[in-house]
């Protein structure tokens, strides 16, 4: 067991649980930023170099970027928190907190059960990584773009303005 | 092609009165009315003729083949035998003179037309029922005798009281009409026919005496007999039926109707020979029906209900006759009955419409003087039905009976003690009626004297009650039987157990002092010591007992309570067809789930995403599990 | 602490899916729910990517690119969505947009 | 050629009137009246000239339609047949006619609808090959649907959604059985048929054809109806319009009791005679529970509704006597209560015309007011009840002097059903006709259209009564299956 995974490990948890429980969203996401990181060192641990990169990049980068602008563009801040906090009470969060525990308990219980030989880690070099994108998994690949692509063309479509105010399924359900 | 005429000229004469009666006048309808029977009496009286020209051999006339299906044939066919023969002249005769009354006594009303197409109707479903030749064809006349009952008790239909009078005629008859069509179902079971002259013929080679199926079947036919006749258990509906006019209630129960139930026993005595449990039980159905019927008739205020139950009680007679395998003489008294009753029942007719529809006897009184035409007529009429010896017919008809109540064969002590009291009974209602309409002081005015319209079949039929006895005279006086005679090619001569003349003069003597007693009663009871009578009948127990009597033993409110409440009950409480709640239910279960199950759909994600984990701790349970249960 | 690589990898993969749940449920802020769903997608990429260093197989890392990039569009379109939600309801209550109940 | 002449001629007429509706709705009446004059026509012509001696089947027309499946446009007419329809076409006619004034909306669609069900119902009673017998089965049941759901009274759409699904329902198990049929023949045989005289002895388990014969027979008891499948009845007589209630009663419960005699019992002998007792108790139930039901309605055509739940019973207590006797009183049962129930729906009708209420508590007195109509119904209430010389007696009394050779407790029991069919039949009586008017109205008595109607009725009621005969003869040459 490695002492790097185990440190990144419990560091990944560490801010995830910060993640969950906090009341600020820009401290949340400094966390969630700090659990992907984490994990990123976990992914190197775990022989996957060229992944570990693409976390950083993309999730703690890109995405996160992209959701602390918009949090900053609707300007969520101080009310936010507080209703964060209102809305976050015992009553609210126990029971299904209790069900993820359990089903915690029961995935753990699971992964423990597994009495495969050990192997070790084997580190999968990323040109073998791209042998296979590139190989079998060319037309997930392909749909991947299409996916991004319906991404961006969404994400346009949904984001843009319009001068009426309602979308129009919703204009007709707001008349009525 | 004659007897199928008789009652074709009544059913002709209802069917163009129903049509057009409201297109012609008022003497038009009188013509067709009185002259479809008048022209159906006299066809009858040539087809008597010619039966008895021919030696008593009946016509037979097949009209028309009815049904006609493998295994099973019914025809139009009519038989005029001895038996139909008297029946069709007393129908026919006594129908005609009470439509003649009646063109008087419905003079004023409305309907005037659809009265007489109603009785001309009546006339014929009864001619219809006692010439038929197989008994389907007397079914369709048996329960065409219903309906027109129905329509006549219920004539005056804006009154809801005489529907349901009418209501309850027919459904008590029917249901008497329906053991009479078990039987007749068991009877083509056995025989494969409904003729009646071979169901006659064959019954004895089919069957031996006492046979269970034979005696099932005569209670059977006994009991649509009961029904008819208005005899215990069935009697109910008959003093009810008053609530029709008045000619409608001379012609139910001297002519058509009531005496249906005679005839069909009578008819079919062949089988009620082989079977002595139903004899028996007919004797005694009859004797006990006289007497409770007899002292209900003692205590009753309405003058036509009085004469019900006298009808009643007379018919009992007539059925303890028929039970003691007497079979001529209960004809006989319905011959004598018929005119007797008839006379009695259109003289009460005459007081009523005199009185101005005036029924309760304790508001009439002194008419003696007023209504001397109705008083000599109405005598004639009690003193027949009470049996006064020597003059009357019903003296001649009802001493018969009682004799042979215990010189026949079938015949019992008991039975004669019935017929006894019976005669003492008789004597005190009818007098007591007497006295109480005719005699003391007058408590309604006359304001309508009958006319000759009215009054002249009164006094035929008063001519008749008085001679048509002495067409049968018992052995003590001259001994004539010319009836029973008549009706020895249909009816054996009655078997006697007993041929003694020192007893017959003795039963006829108690008989005669008996009825004589009676009267004595009634005329201390009504005339000489009314306040005694009254002091008397007031006592506790006696109110109830009384009350009791009027209303017919209670036998109403039991029927009432233990067969008519429960079905009415039940049928309301079912209004709404619980089986139908089966399938609404079924439906209604279906959109409770489907609430239920939208109910999930909250359109809160949270709540979704709480089923997904759900869901995964199912699976992984499952998982688990199988894990542990498998290794 | 003798577990093995595999079996810790997919232990910790497995504790950060169930705390991404958990903050799914708890939270009605729409926009924690789509941080915690990228916990969840992180959670299963990680556990791919334990599984191809455990067989020494690409599939598993290949798998990882395409969460990434499904996570990528995902928060675009997530994004713009809550944008336009924002707009509606001038709320980030996720309980709020229940009009599509059944 | 001319039995399928007898179906094309109300579709055609259908149509036709459907189209001439957009011009002028007199025209479409017009046209509606003809098509089933000339059908009735066609129809009385061949019973009149039909020789006394000859075979069973009077006429029959085969041609293939989709022979790869066995199946074949078969169409035969034997007595049953012919006389049903007379019946259909008689009792459309007047349907035609009662609706002369009532249905001013959608004339043209009515009469389109209406006609349909009638080929629908001349098909069922037509067709000697089962796929063709569902295909016409179903086809009655959508108009009647239309019927009933667009010219209704006010709960019209619950009633007609109702009787939909029950027959459906019903239909549909018809279907699985016929499908079953349909294989097991083609299993034991080699030949793939739906040919109805092919059919008839097809080797099978006693155990399959009790199954199979359920099938069937569950369709044709909720047509017929009888209890428990009897529900929807009442609401869709209650609340379709006069014409409706008339091809309801009069005509489409027949084909219930037509499936019965022409399918269920020929096909499944055996399974049939297993089932008999607990079918015939069922029919007596349905006598009784029918008639106590009809006693306590007050709306009148639910409690007319009713008494058909009553008579039909006896319909179904005959059919299972396995006797030639009860087999005729069937058949005359079939005729004389579409002709006796038809005429009471027209007469109930008639009077919601006159005083816009079912509600029998709401009239009493009319007599005096509407003599004619009165004693019309006077002579249909009697014959409801069962009064010997009209049609009803003689049907019941043949099914009751049959069924007591099969069953005698059955047929005592039905026999006091007739003492509560007096009970309900003079409640309708006395509430609408007899007693004291309630209410002043000014009321017309029957006009000339309706007394057309009305005396064709009675003359067709007391010939049924009186003179039975020819219709028996008629009926005679079906065989029956007989124990």
């Amino acid at each position: 067991m490695d002492i790097a995974f185990i440190v990144a490990a419990l560091i990944a948890v560490a801010a995830t649980v910060r993640v969950v429980t906090c009341y600020n969203i820009m401290h949340a996401l400094l966390y969630l930023v700090v659990s992907l990181l984490a994990v990123s060192v976990v992914l190197y641990t775990y022989g996957a170099p060229f992944m570990a990169v693409l976390e950083i990049i993309i999730y703690a980068g890109a995405i996160m970027v992209l959701i602390i602008f918009f949090v900053m563009m609707l300007n969520l801040g101080l009310e936010t928190a507080e209703h964060e906090k209102a809305w976050l009470r015992p009553r609210i969060w126990i029971v299904p907190g209790l069900f993820c525990i359990v089903l915690l308990g029961e995935l753990l219980y699971l992964i423990l059960q597994n009495k495969q030989p050990a192997a070790g880690i084997q580190v999968v070099p990323p040109k073998q990584v791209g042998m296979a994108l590139f190989g079998p998994y060319l037309i997930a690949v392909e749909l991947t773009g299409i996916l991004l692509m319906a991404g961006i063309v969404g994400a346009y479509h949904l984001g843009r303005q319009h001068k009426k105010t309602l979308h129009r399924f919703l204009e007709n359900n707001l008349n009525t | 092609m004659l007897p199928a005429l008789i009652p074709a000229i009544p059913f002709l004469g209802a069917c163009i009165l129903m049509l057009c009666w409201k297109r012609v006048s008022r003497s038009a309808v009188t013509v067709i009315g009185c002259g479809s029977v008048a022209l159906s009496a006299i066809v009858a009286l040539i087809v008597a003729a010619a039966v008895a020209a021919a030696g008593k051999e009946p016509v037979v006339q097949h009209v028309w083949q009815w049904i006609q299906v493998p295994g099973f044939a019914a025809g139009i066919d009519f038989r005029m035998d001895v038996l139909s023969v008297v029946f069709v002249l007393v129908i026919t005769i006594v129908g005609f003179l009470i439509h003649v009354y009646a063109t008087g006594y419905m003079h004023d009303d409305e309907d005037y037309g659809r009265f007489f197409a109603c009785m001309n109707l009546f006339v014929g479903s009864m001619l219809v029922l006692v010439m038929a030749d197989n008994l389907l064809l007397l079914y369709l006349g048996w329960e065409g005798v219903g309906l027109c009952s129905y329509l006549l008790i219920g004539f005056w239909y804006k009154d809801p009281a005489n529907n349901y009078a009418a209501r309850k005629a027919f459904i008590v008859t029917r249901v008497g009409d329906t053991a009479m069509a078990i039987a007749l179902f068991l009877l083509f079971e056995h025989m494969g026919t409904l003729n009646i002259q071979r169901l006659l013929q064959e019954a004895p080679v089919l069957w031996a005496k006492g046979d269970p199926m034979v005696t099932l079947i005569a209670l059977l036919l006994l009991g649509g007999a009961v029904g008819k006749s208005a005899q215990l258990p069935l009697q109910t509906w008959l003093p009810d039926a008053m609530a029709g006019p008045t000619p409608v209630s001379a012609l139910i129960h001297a002519a058509t109707m009531v005496t249906a139930g005679v005839y069909l026993i009578a008819r079919m005595h062949v089988v009620f020979e082989l079977s002595p449990a139903a004899q028996t039980a007919t004797a005694v159905i009859g004797a006990v029906t006289l007497l409770m019927a007899g002292v209900s008739a003692l205590v009753q205020t309405d003058i036509k209900r009085v004469l019900a139950y006298s009808t009643i009680s007379q018919i009992g007679y007539m059925f303890l006759a028929l039970g003691c395998g007497a079979w001529s003489a209960a004809i006989f008294h319905f011959v004598t009955h018929a005119f007797f009753k008839a006379l009695l029942f259109m003289g009460a007719g005459a007081v009523i419409v005199a009185l101005h529809h005036e029924q309760d006897m304790f508001k009439m009184g002194g008419l003696k003087k007023m209504l001397p035409g109705v008083f000599w007529v109405f005598l004639i009429g009690c003193a027949s039905l009470t049996a006064i010896p020597f003059i009357t017919a019903g003296f001649y008809s009802k001493d018969q009976i009682i004799w042979l109540s215990l010189a026949a064969a079938g015949g019992h002590k008991a039975y004669w003690l019935a017929g006894m009291l019976g005669a003492l009974l008789t004597g005190m209602y009818t007098f007591r009626m007497f006295f109480l309409v005719f005699y003391g002081e007058a408590k309604t005015k006359v304001h309508h004297i009958p006319g000759a319209v009215m009054m002249v079949p009164l006094y035929i039929l008063a001519v008749l009650s008085t001679v048509a006895g002495f067409i049968e005279l018992p052995h003590t006086l001259g001994h004539v039987t010319l009836f029973s005679h008549w009706l020895l090619p249909v009816l054996p001569a009655v078997q006697l157990a007993v041929d003694s003349m020192a007893l017959e003069w003795i039963s006829q003597l108690a008989s005669v002092v008996l009825a004589l007693g009676g009267i004595w009663l009634a005329y201390v009871w009504v005339i000489k010591r009314p306040q005694g009578m009254v002091d008397f009948l007031s006592m506790p127990g006696q109110v109830w007992l009384q009350g009791c009597w009027r209303r017919g033993w209670d036998m109403d409110a039991l029927y009432d309570a233990l067969i008519v409440q429960p079905f009415v009950y039940l049928s309301n409480v079912n209004r709404r067809d619980l089986i139908d709640k089966i399938y609404t239910g079924t439906a209604q279960l279906m959109e409770a789930c489907h609430n239920l199950m939208a109910r999930t759909q909250s359109g809160i994600l949270r709540w979704y995403i709480m089923g997904v984990v759900l869901g995964a701790v199912a699976i992984l349970s499952v998982l688990i599990w199988r894990l542990h249960t498998v290794s | 602490m003798n577990l093995h690589p595999t079996t810790a990898g997919l232990l910790l993969a497995g504790i950060l899916f169930v705390l991404g749940l958990i903050s799914v449920l708890i939270r009605r802020n729409i926009i924690f729910m789509l941080l915690s769903v990228e916990i969840m997608l992180n959670a299963a990429g990680l556990a791919f990517v334990v599984a191809a260093s455990h067989w020494g197989q690409a599939d598993g890392q290949v798998m990882f690119m395409f969460i990434l990039a499904m996570a990528a569009a995902e928060v675009s379109v997530g994004l713009a969505l809550i944008l336009q939600l924002y707009h509606q309801l001038r709320t980030l209550d996720s309980d709020e947009a229940s009009r599509m109940n059944g | 050629m001319i039995l399928l002449l007898l179906i094309i001629i109300p579709l055609a007429g259908g149509l036709l009137s459907w189209i001439a509706a957009a011009r002028n709705t007199l025209w479409s009446r017009y046209i509606a009246l003809a098509c089933l004059l000339v059908d009735l026509a066609i129809t009385a012509q061949i019973w009149a000239t039909h020789p006394a001696s000859g075979g069973r089947w009077l006429y029959q027309y085969k041609t293939d339609w989709v022979p790869h499946f066995g199946i074949s446009l078969n169409l035969a007419m034997d007595g049953l047949s012919l006389l049903m329809l007379i019946l259909t076409f008689f009792l459309g006619t007047l349907a035609v006619l009662i609706s002369w004034k009532e249905i001013n909306q959608r004339a043209g669609f009515f009469h389109f609808n209406l006609l349909f069900v009638l080929a629908g119902i001349t098909g069922v009673f037509l067709t000697m090959d089962l796929f063709l017998f569902y295909f016409f089965w179903e086809m009655m049941l959508i108009p009647m649907y239309f019927l009933i759901g667009i010219w209704g009274h006010e709960n019209r759409e619950y009633a007609a959604n109702k009787f939909f699904i029950f027959t459906q329902a019903g239909g549909l198990l018809m279907l699985l059985a016929i499908l079953a049929l349909y294989f097991i023949h083609g299993a034991n045989t080699g030949v793939y048929t739906y040919d109805y005289f092919s059919l008839l002895n097809t080797p099978m388990q006693q155990e399959t054809a009790r199954w199979l014969m359920l099938g069937f027979l569950v369709a044709f008891m909720v047509k017929l109806p009888a209890v428990p499948f009897h529900t929807w009845l009442p609401d869709a007589h209650t609340e379709a319009p006069t014409a409706g209630s008339v091809i309801l009663a009069g005509l489409l419960l027949k084909t219930g009791a037509y499936g019965i005699l022409r399918l269920v019992l020929p096909l499944f002998p055996e399974a049939s005679a297993y089932f008999a007792p607990w079918i015939m108790f069922l029919g007596v139930l349905g006598i009784i529970y029918g008639g106590m039901l009809a006693y306590a309605q007050t709306d009148l055509k639910r409690l007319i509704a009713y008494t058909s739940v009553s008579h039909m019973g006896f319909v179904l207590v005959g059919a299972f006597s396995f006797n030639a006797l009860a087999y005729e009183g069937v058949v005359m049962q079939m005729i004389a209560h579409g002709i006796s129930t038809g005429a009471l729906f027209i007469i109930a009708g008639a009077l919601y015309e006159r005083i816009h209420t079912r509600n029998i508590l709401e009239m009493g007195g009319l007599w005096s007011r509407m003599p004619v109509m009165g004693s019309a119904a006077m002579i249909f209430v009697m014959a409801s009840l069962g009064l010997p010389g009209l049609g009803n007696f003689v049907a019941e009394f043949l099914i009751l002097l049959g069924s007591w050779q099969a069953n005698r407790w059955i047929t005592v029991f039905a026999a006091i059903g007739l003492v509560v069919a007096t009970a309900y039949s003079l409640r309708i009586m006395q509430k609408v006709f007899f007693g004291q008017a309630t209410r002043q109205y000014a009321l017309p008595d029957l006009n000339r259209r309706e007394l057309l109607i009305i005396v064709a009725l009675v003359m067709a009621i007391l010939l049924l009564g009186l003179h039975p005969q020819p219709v028996l003869k008629t009926s005679q040459k079906t065989d029956y299956v007989v124990r």
